[in-house]
């Protein structure tokens, strides 16, 4: 019995003495903290276990509250968790048009050449830094697919030719691919934009078909017949205004090479009856020096 | 046997060491071991941890004794280190925001973990008296931050290491942590 | 030939084997005109010039035909007397078109140049002289074609104690500044007797490898009294020639990281630079023209010559012959020079040397890459102390941030030292000039 | 989700219920614990007794029953009821009730840890009789063949432990030779690729034998009544 | 006109290159240990070519093997998995049962070099990491000695060698002592030169450490070794054991500690590992005097009689802390870079 | 919270076995995982002593789940789970004194081992007491048979039994590393790197199937 009492009396006096502490500095020692980080912590399993590479749940909770980083890292919780966690946390989609992430360039292999035969680290930064890459047009796509390997959404692939090609289902305009791209080659549209410029030459005249077939000549057709000023020349290539209507496939039309193009949410392009038809298949090889 | 101070220093630093003799606090071990920074200051942290419960647990320990209570050994240890843990956490995190960042989110961690009770369980299994137990906690903990910080710099190694895919992530930290210990049986027998 | 010992140098750097026979015997000589001459508009760092012609005017040899776009940025004239083709997009070393003046040369034009307004090296101010070498459209001829006056231009809050010649030279291959040493004495005493006066440095010192022992001697012998010049001889070493390295040697300060050489109190000048100011200032006149080592296993006439700026390079190798299995075309030395990608591409005002090499030189470079084995000579090769072997596996696994933070990689001069030493041929130096773009628009877009 | 929303996700602590479930909780688990440890306090201590008789029994041949004593103000004493304190001496006697042995523990750092041994003293032959080893670290497979090798555990048949001519200590050492070299009683014989181990026990043996033998041999009497 | 018939070839500077590459250097590390085997080969016959052979075999093998598995080209080709397994065999003992030298040949490379991203990613010394997890797994065998030097040892091989896999070899009555068991257990000295020469048992390749520095020094000319770390090593152990040695005479004198065991070959052959060494010129320092410290300390102080396996893995364990702590001072900053 | 997962019960069992095994998947409470598995009855003992413990204090958590703050959640959690580390403890000693001195101090640590409390936060704190059975059993076998594992391979490689009985024949040589500390750090994760294989070999499949 007194083993009974002993136990008892010792527990409940360790147990209430826990109590009041916990009380106390609850009540003492509060500090403000953002209330979501409780929910968060709540939601996440208390492993406590580090495998986030926080030290520990709460810490964890109080990084992802603060957005600095996502639920996916903790391991040990059930899929089902983390998009709650996710879900909890979200901001609010809004109603901004989606946006992609567009290509301005379409000088794969099969129709654009190369000058010079680029060895070294196999990335297109690194061949730009190396006399441009050897790409006979110094605006093109090196096909190193930098940005294939940025994108964390596998949002883009490279196509046969070497040119890459986004998934709009996928992308998330995260911009990646923007920053990495030496030459420069994409930027963020609406996705309703589907009047498109393939072209980033400056070079004018019809030189430049000898090196690339689908390329810009700076001729001026279609800005001249676009309505409304739709579409503008600078610096010889047509700029697009896509605050007037873009929705309008006229221009593709115009265009001899099919520099200007209807883009398809597939992925593929429509070009203009007028431009000829690429069906080469094979790589085209170097010019000579 | 009457250890001397300088012998359970270094058993329990190195010869013993508790995470790679004892397997104790290997949950913390793989997990805040990836950047050498924040394993020194969890290092750090699980010092002072093992140095407040060594000291609570001795004095647990007299006072069991004395209600004749040895039962509650075990759930006492536990209540009492976590709620002291805590309650020096709140401290800092009210009086010293920046300490509270250095050392204190490491706290929680610290407290649910083997090799603080383990070391309040061995002390009173070695039957160490207050000094001994002192220096017990501060070996321990010295062990452990060596072994963190050891495994941490090899771990920011082999994060830029082309390692294959499939020991990527705790494999290939447990395998550094076989041959660390592997390395720490060179230190056997010392001190004897 | 008789030896100079020479005791100064840094620490670390690497000893490549020099090529230089072959053409450092060559006396510079004069190269023809080309059919037509490319005069790309952005050829020095800077602002790139502004055309004052239009397509179809005729020009005179050594006439303005653009002016400089801003305080960083320089003159141009024209090389020959001719006709101006077009202004358009030509390609550059860099890759990019640049916009440039083409220029047809008459059939016979000649060799004589208009007359201009000298600067006098007694008379004129500071002021005036460093505004003489804009108009001059004086660069650096060392290779980096830097604006001079920028660089001579002292900012207020700094001074200048003395004045390094760099006659270092010491790429492979290259024997220009060699020959400007041996051929224009006189004009780099000139040059020096300017700079001095408008950077306001009490001495000149012109430091120079110890495998040129020809030049040291006469130079030596060939000051003019009361000019408080010396001629050093530091060790045969590569990057020996960087400013920074050249400092060390000669004055046993360092360039504090991120500064300029005037914050040690010193400012370095290419020999060839100072023979050009020299040269040109007391008549008025503007670079047209700089003389260039071509040479290299795929060059029939090695030799050095004086080539009119703008020369395209295929014209320049048609004129020097080219063997069947050249591969490679260089602008510069071996070591940080640069190939091109197109033989468009016209000599620059910051080219010194226009080197070629074969199949042969291909095969025993290109090798196969092994993951870096930690043998240390990267970091025994880094004139600048870095560690190259944990910037390039940090540089692998893409983690720039550390690479700029921790191991200073920003202070790389891209010497290229580590990636000469690399056993396991780690394009360690590539590696580090993408890191330091990335980081570079990762900072201009933040 | 604004500062409004955010207050509200935070309910205000009620004090009372956290004593309140702590506290009874406490009380639970307290009984929970008390009763497991009166319902297998019986058992355990029987397990424990057996498996020390079981050890006493072993380090001392031919002993069937036993007597703890433990030394007071330097006096020998029957152990009456519990002592967690001091160095216990487990004499063993046989049928008859005759003492035949003293076991006692000793400790001593052995390749990787403390080794703690229980070695039994037999007064007729002023031996070792016997030597289990109650807690240790040492390799398995090597430096616990000091616990198996039966080779080594013969040492223990009689290991000689006799006083010199003043009593006051071992006539020859207990000491450690290579295996297989053994040549008088009072050496150890080694364990080849366990030398540090079974160097140990030596250690440990001459340490606490030297220490207790004059003392056991004074006090013989006072261990005599069961 | 096309002064150029074939495409340029474009790529970045430096267009030079030095002569050596790291197969050359592996290369050349295994014609330094020609003179150390073929002794080792001299000194304990068959047994020694059967261990050394087997080991190196095997190394190259597993690496093979692996490179197969996973499509890759093979490795092989730059003579690292060669020194491992050389090395490898080098510190095994003569009699060892070939069945255990051939699993710690499989572990060296497969566990510890390949499962850290092979050649210049492995954080331990592969042939020292196989050896430790030997040394675990089969504590008695790994310290089973084989005299040197007998007689017969051309003619006939140790019945433990050919022990059928994973069974337990029965070892040849004569067991050889080495100079370091002799001081640990028995307290007995070795005569110097004896150990110089190689006259003396031990691991099949540790015994002459003058042949082991002659390779060293054919390493160091080339610049293919880095002559501190043995340097360094020697005089931390020498220092450290003189002074105890001065205190206490029975300890073994610092002469003794460098020419015994595994410290020639470990200190010249395998603390130089480029891999598993730090790279700054501090961290290369320090390193040796951890490695210096911890082998005296383990030898004098601890329970096993040798120590240089385990400083040297611990040096490797803490290369990359010393990495990252003791780095140069880069140009330009500091207390140099502020001065004018 | 979690009234997502009203999925079929067998799946909250089940996923304790193998897709969220506590010890091959999430890699939680190491140390007795570690620490006693150098033979498989070590191994088997621990696991059913933690997945006594599991269950247990799943059970009673669950229980009192509305009664109990949040502000003391955890410290009663811990209360609850020490109560049955002390209850299995004894009964151990009950049931033998040789595998109390085998387990060791691990018994006692069982309090801390993460999965416990892990699961009485993460399941038993959120779900009814009949789920909260159902996953803590899921866990505790999961664990027990992880134990298993690695404690069969390290007793059989290490001294040639299994359970005690001689299975590789008496000239077999122990690898003794097997059960030395480090053996213990490479079985586990030699375990972690066939999972990551076959796991990786599931994805290509998928891959595969999907293209
Ligand atoms: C690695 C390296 C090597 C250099 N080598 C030389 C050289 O050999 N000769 C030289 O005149 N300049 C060399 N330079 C350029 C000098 O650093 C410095 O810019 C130049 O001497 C300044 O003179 P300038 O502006 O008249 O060209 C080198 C630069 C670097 C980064
Ligand atoms: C992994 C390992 C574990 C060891 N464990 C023990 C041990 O438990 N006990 C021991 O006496 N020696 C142990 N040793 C030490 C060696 O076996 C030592 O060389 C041996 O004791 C020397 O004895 P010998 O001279 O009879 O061969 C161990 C060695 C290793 C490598
Ligand atoms: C580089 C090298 C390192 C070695 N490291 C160790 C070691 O750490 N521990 C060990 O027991 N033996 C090691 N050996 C083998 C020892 O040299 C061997 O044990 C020594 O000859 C002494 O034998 P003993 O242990 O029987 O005294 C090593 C050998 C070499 C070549
Ligand atoms: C001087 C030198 C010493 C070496 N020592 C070792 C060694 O001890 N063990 C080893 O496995 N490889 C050694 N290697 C070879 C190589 O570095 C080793 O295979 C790599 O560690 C494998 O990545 C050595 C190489 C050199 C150049
Ligand atoms: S778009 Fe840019 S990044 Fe992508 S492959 Fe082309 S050049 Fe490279
Ligand atoms: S990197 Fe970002 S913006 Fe570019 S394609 Fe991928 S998701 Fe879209
Ligand atoms: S390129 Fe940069 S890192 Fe390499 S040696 Fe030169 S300065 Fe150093
Ligand atoms: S030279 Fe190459 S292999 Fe050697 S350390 Fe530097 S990067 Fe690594
Ligand atoms: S089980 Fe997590 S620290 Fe031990």
């Amino acid at each position: 019995m007194l083993v009974i009492l002993t136990a008892i009396g010792a527990m409940t006096g360790l147990t209430i003495a826990l109590a009041i502490l916990l009380v106390i500095a609850n009540k003492k020692l509060y500090v403000y903290e953002d209330p979501r980080i409780d929910i968060v912590e709540d939601m996440l399993p208390h492993a406590n276990c580090g495998a986030c590479g926080f030290p520990g749940c709460r810490p964890f909770a109080e990084a992802l509250v603060n957005s600095e980083t996502n639920p996916g890292k903790c391991t040990v919780s059930s899929p089902d968790g983390l998009d709650a966690i996710a879900g909890f946390l979200g901001v609010d989609a809004g109603s901004e048009e989606k946006r992609v992430a567009r290509l301005a360039c379409a000088g794969g292999k099969n129709v654009a050449r190369s000058r010079a035969a680029y060895t070294g680290i196999n990335t297109c930064r690194a061949a730009a830094q190396v006399a441009g890459g050897g790409k006979v047009c110094s605006w093109g796509c090196l096909g190193l697919a930098d940005c294939e390997v940025v994108c964390d959404f596998d949002a883009i692939s490279m196509n046969r030719f070497g040119l890459p090609v986004v998934d709009e289902e996928k992308c998330t305009a995260c911009g990646d691919c923007v920053d990495i791209c030496p030459k420069d080659l994409f930027s963020l549209h609406a996705i309703s934009h589907r009047l498109w410029v393939n072209c980033k030459s400056l070079a004018s005249g019809d030189e430049i078909l000898e090196y690339c077939e689908v390329g810009c000549t700076a001729c001026g057709r279609c800005a001249m017949d676009s309505e409304n000023n739709l579409i503008v020349m600078e610096n010889n290539l047509p700029v697009v205004d896509y605050s007037k209507n873009s929705n309008t496939k006229k221009p593709i039309q115009r265009c001899p090479t099919g520099a200007i193009v209807w883009l398809q949410p597939d992925g593929s392009v429509v070009k203009g009856e007028e431009s000829p038809k690429v069906l080469r298949k094979s790589e085209l090889p170097p010019v000579s020096s | 046997m009457n250890e001397s101070l300088s012998f359970i220093f270094i058993n329990a630093c190195l010869v013993n060491n508790f995470v790679l003799a004892y397997f104790l606090g290997i949950c913390p071990f793989l997990g805040v071991s990836g950047n050498i920074g924040t394993a020194s200051r969890m290092g750090g942290a699980v010092m002072f941890v093992m140095l407040v419960s060594s000291m609570c647990a001795y004095g647990i320990h007299l006072m069991l004794v004395a209600i004749d209570a040895p039962y509650l050994q075990l759930i006492s240890y536990i209540v009492v280190i976590a709620s002291t843990v805590q309650l020096v956490e709140m401290i800092i995190k009210k009086f010293s925001p920046a300490l509270f960042r250095a050392l204190g989110i490491f706290l929680p961690l610290i407290t649910t973990n083997c090799a603080i009770l383990g070391l309040a369980l061995f002390q009173t299994n070695k039957g160490y008296d207050f000094i001994q137990s002192l220096i017990y906690a501060l070996g321990a903990g010295a062990g452990f931050t060596i072994a963190l910080v050891i495994m941490a710099g090899i771990r920011e190694d082999l994060d830029i290491a082309d390692t294959p895919k499939v020991v990527r992530g705790t494999a290939i930290v447990l395998m550094v942590a076989g041959m660390l210990s592997l390395t720490f049986m060179g230190f056997a027998g010392l001190g004897g | 030939m008789t030896t100079v010992v020479a005791k100064k140098t840094f620490d670390h750097g690497v000893h490549p084997p020099t090529f230089k026979d072959g053409t450092v015997k060559r006396e510079i000589r004069q190269f023809p005109f080309a059919k037509v001459l490319i005069i790309a508009l952005s050829q020095h760092l800077g602002a790139p010039a502004k055309a004052i012609v239009r397509e179809g005017q005729e020009v005179q040899r050594g006439e303005k035909i653009a002016e400089s776009g801003g305080f960083v940025s320089v003159t141009m004239h024209a090389p020959v007397s001719g006709i101006i083709k077009k202004i358009g997009w030509a390609p550059s070393l860099n890759g990019k078109m640049v916009n440039s003046i083409f220029l047809e040369p008459f059939p016979a034009s000649g060799q004589t140049i208009e007359p201009s307004t000298p600067c006098d090296v007694d008379t004129a101010s500071a002021d005036e002289i460093i505004a003489a070498i804009q108009e001059a459209g004086i660069v650096g001829l060392g290779g980096a074609a830097f604006p001079t006056h920028v660089k001579l231009k002292i900012p207020e809050d700094k001074s200048i104690d003395t004045l390094i010649i760099n006659g270092v030279e010491c790429e492979p291959y290259l024997t220009t500044d060699h020959r400007v040493m041996l051929e224009q004495q006189d004009d780099i005493f000139m040059g020096i007797r300017y700079i001095l006066k408008a950077t306001g440095a009490q001495r000149a010192i012109i430091g120079i490898e110890a495998n040129k022992p020809d030049a040291i001697i006469s130079l030596r012998e060939k000051i003019p009294a009361g000019l408080p010049i010396t001629v050093e001889a530091v060790k045969v070493k590569y990057p020996q020639g960087a400013e920074k390295m050249l400092i060390t040697a000669l004055l046993g300060r360092e360039v504090p990281s991120g500064g300029l050489p005037a914050d040690c109190g010193s400012v370095v000048v290419n020999v060839a630079t100072t023979a050009e100011i020299g040269r040109l200032l007391p008549m008025g006149r503007g670079i047209i023209e700089r003389s260039i080592t071509i040479t290299g296993p795929g060059v029939e006439k090695i030799g050095n010559y004086l080539i009119p700026i703008g020369t395209p390079l295929r014209y320049a190798l048609e004129q020097a012959g080219l063997k069947k299995n050249a591969t490679r075309v260089i602008l510069g030395g071996p070591m940080m020079g640069f190939t091109v990608s197109s033989l468009d591409v016209p000599i620059t005002k910051g080219t010194s040397g226009l080197l070629v090499l074969t199949d042969h030189e291909s095969q025993l470079t290109i090798r196969k890459e092994y993951a870096c084995i930690g043998c240390g000579y990267c970091l025994d090769a880094c004139p600048i102390f870095l560690n190259p072997s944990r910037m390039g596996r940090l540089a692998k696994f893409e983690q720039y941030d550390a690479m700029e933070k921790e191991y200073n990689l920003m202070d790389c001069f891209e010497c290229g030292s580590c990636s000469y030493v690399c056993p396991s041929n780690i394009p360690l130096v590539h590696y580090f000039r993408v890191s330091k773009g990335i980081i570079r628009d990762k900072k201009a877009s933040a | 989700m604004n500062q409004a929303e955010l207050d509200k996700l935070v309910e205000a602590p009620n004090s009372w219920h956290m004593v309140r479930a702590l506290a009874g909780i406490g009380l639970m688990c307290a009984l929970l614990i008390v009763t497991t440890y009166e319902l297998t306090f019986e058992t355990i201590k029987q397990n424990k007794a057996e498996v020390l008789e079981r050890a006493i029994f072993k380090v001392v041949p031919g002993a069937q029953s036993k007597t703890t004593f433990i030394v007071k103000d330097g006096q020998v004493e029957k152990l009456q009821g519990e002592s967690n304190s001091g160095l216990k001496y487990y004499a063993g006697y046989d049928d008859s009730g005759k003492l035949i042995g003293v076991a006692l523990e000793a400790a001593g750092q052995g390749f990787q840890d403390i080794v703690r041994v229980l070695y039994g003293f037999s007064p007729d032959k002023q031996a070792i009789v016997g030597m289990e080893v109650l807690e240790s670290k040492e390799t398995p497979g090597l430096g616990d063949k000091i616990e198996k090798d039966e080779t080594f555990l013969k040492n223990f048949e009689a290991l000689d432990v006799s006083l010199n001519e003043s009593g006051d200590n071992l006539k020859n050492e207990i000491i450690f030779v290579k295996n297989g070299t053994k040549a008088n009683p009072w050496e150890l014989d080694g364990i080849t690729g366990a030398t540090i181990s079974s160097k140990a026990i030596a250690a440990i043996l001459q340490a606490s034998a030297s220490q207790n033998m004059p003392f056991l041999n004074q006090n013989i009497e006072n261990f005599k009544q069961q | 006109m096309n002064v150029l018939n074939k495409t340029l070839e474009i790529r970045t500077s430096p267009h030079l290159k030095s002569a050596v590459s790291t197969d050359q250097i592996m290369m050349h590390v295994v014609i330094a240990l020609v003179p150390t085997t073929l002794f080792a080969i001299y000194a304990f016959g068959l047994a020694a070519l059967l261990i050394l052979s087997v080991t190196t075999f095997t190394a190259i093998l597993t690496e093979h093997i692996y490179c197969r598995l996973n499509n890759k080209e093979t490795t092989i080709t730059d003579w690292s998995a060669a020194i491992t397994g050389l090395l490898l065999g080098l510190t095994l003992p003569p009699a060892l049962p070939l069945w255990m030298a051939a699993l710690g040949s499989v572990a060296s490379i497969a566990l510890v070099k390949l499962l850290f991203g092979g050649l210049g990613y492995n954080i331990f010394n592969p042939a020292l990491g196989g050896r430790a997890i030997l040394q675990a797994a089969f504590p008695v065998a790994i310290t089973t000695w084989h005299p040197a030097f007998l007689a017969d040892r051309f003619s006939s091989i140790p019945s433990s060698s050919f022990a059928w896999p994973f069974t337990t070899g029965t070892y040849d009555a004569v067991a050889g002592a080495t100079p370091l068991g002799n001081m640990k257990f028995n307290q007995v000295s070795t005569d110097v030169t004896d150990m110089a020469m190689g006259l003396t048992s031990g691991s099949v390749g540790e015994t002459s450490a003058v042949l082991i520095l002659l390779g060293g020094a054919y390493l160091v000319a080339r610049n293919m070794m880095n002559w501190k770390i043995p340097v360094v090593i020697f005089i931390t152990v020498a220092i450290l054991s003189g002074i105890v040695n001065f205190f206490n005479p029975n300890t073994p004198t610092p002469m003794f500690m460098l020419l015994s065991g595994g410290m020639m070959l470990g200190a010249v052959f395998m603390a130089t590992d480029m891999v598993s060494s730090p790279v700054t010129d501090r961290g290369i320092i320090a390193y040796s005097v951890i490695i210096g410290i911890m082998v005296t300390v383990i030898r004098l102080w601890g329970g096993l009689p040798e120590g240089m396996m385990y400083a040297v893995l611990m040096g490797n364990a803490v290369s990359p802390l010393l990495n990252r702590s003791l780095k140069s001072r880069v140009y330009g900053t500091g207390k140099k870079g502020g001065a004018k | 919270m979690n009234e997502a997962n009203n999925k079929l019960d067998t799946n909250t069992f089940i996923k304790g076995l193998w897709k969220e095994n506590p010890v091959f998947v999430q890699v939680l409470g190491m140390c007795p995982v570690l620490a006693v598995t150098n033979s498989a009855t070590n191994g088997m003992a621990m696991g059913l002593a933690t997945a006594f413990v599991l269950i247990m204090s799943s059970t009673l958590v669950s229980l009192l789940r509305n009664f109990i703050p949040k502000q003391v959640r955890i410290a009663t959690f811990i209360l609850i789970i020490a109560t049955f580390v002390t209850v299995a403890e004894y009964l151990i000693q009950a049931i033998s004194i040789d595998i109390h001195k085998a387990l060791g101090a691990f018994i006692s640590l069982i309090v801390v081992n993460c999965l416990i409390l892990g699961r009485a936060e993460a399941f038993a704190s959120k779900n009814s007491v009949g789920k909260s059975i159902l996953d803590a059993t899921g866990m505790g076998v999961g664990f027990t048979f992880a134990l298993l594992c690695l404690g069969g391979v390290r007793e059989i490689l290490g001294t040639g039994t299994f359970f005690g009985i001689q299975i590789l024949g008496a000239s077999f040589e122990p690898w003794i590393l097997m059960i030395l500390p480090g053996g213990g750090f490479f079985t586990l994760g030699a375990w972690l790197l066939l999972f990551n294989y076959m796991k990786e070999r599931k994805a290509a499949k998928m891959q595969e199937a999907t293209a």
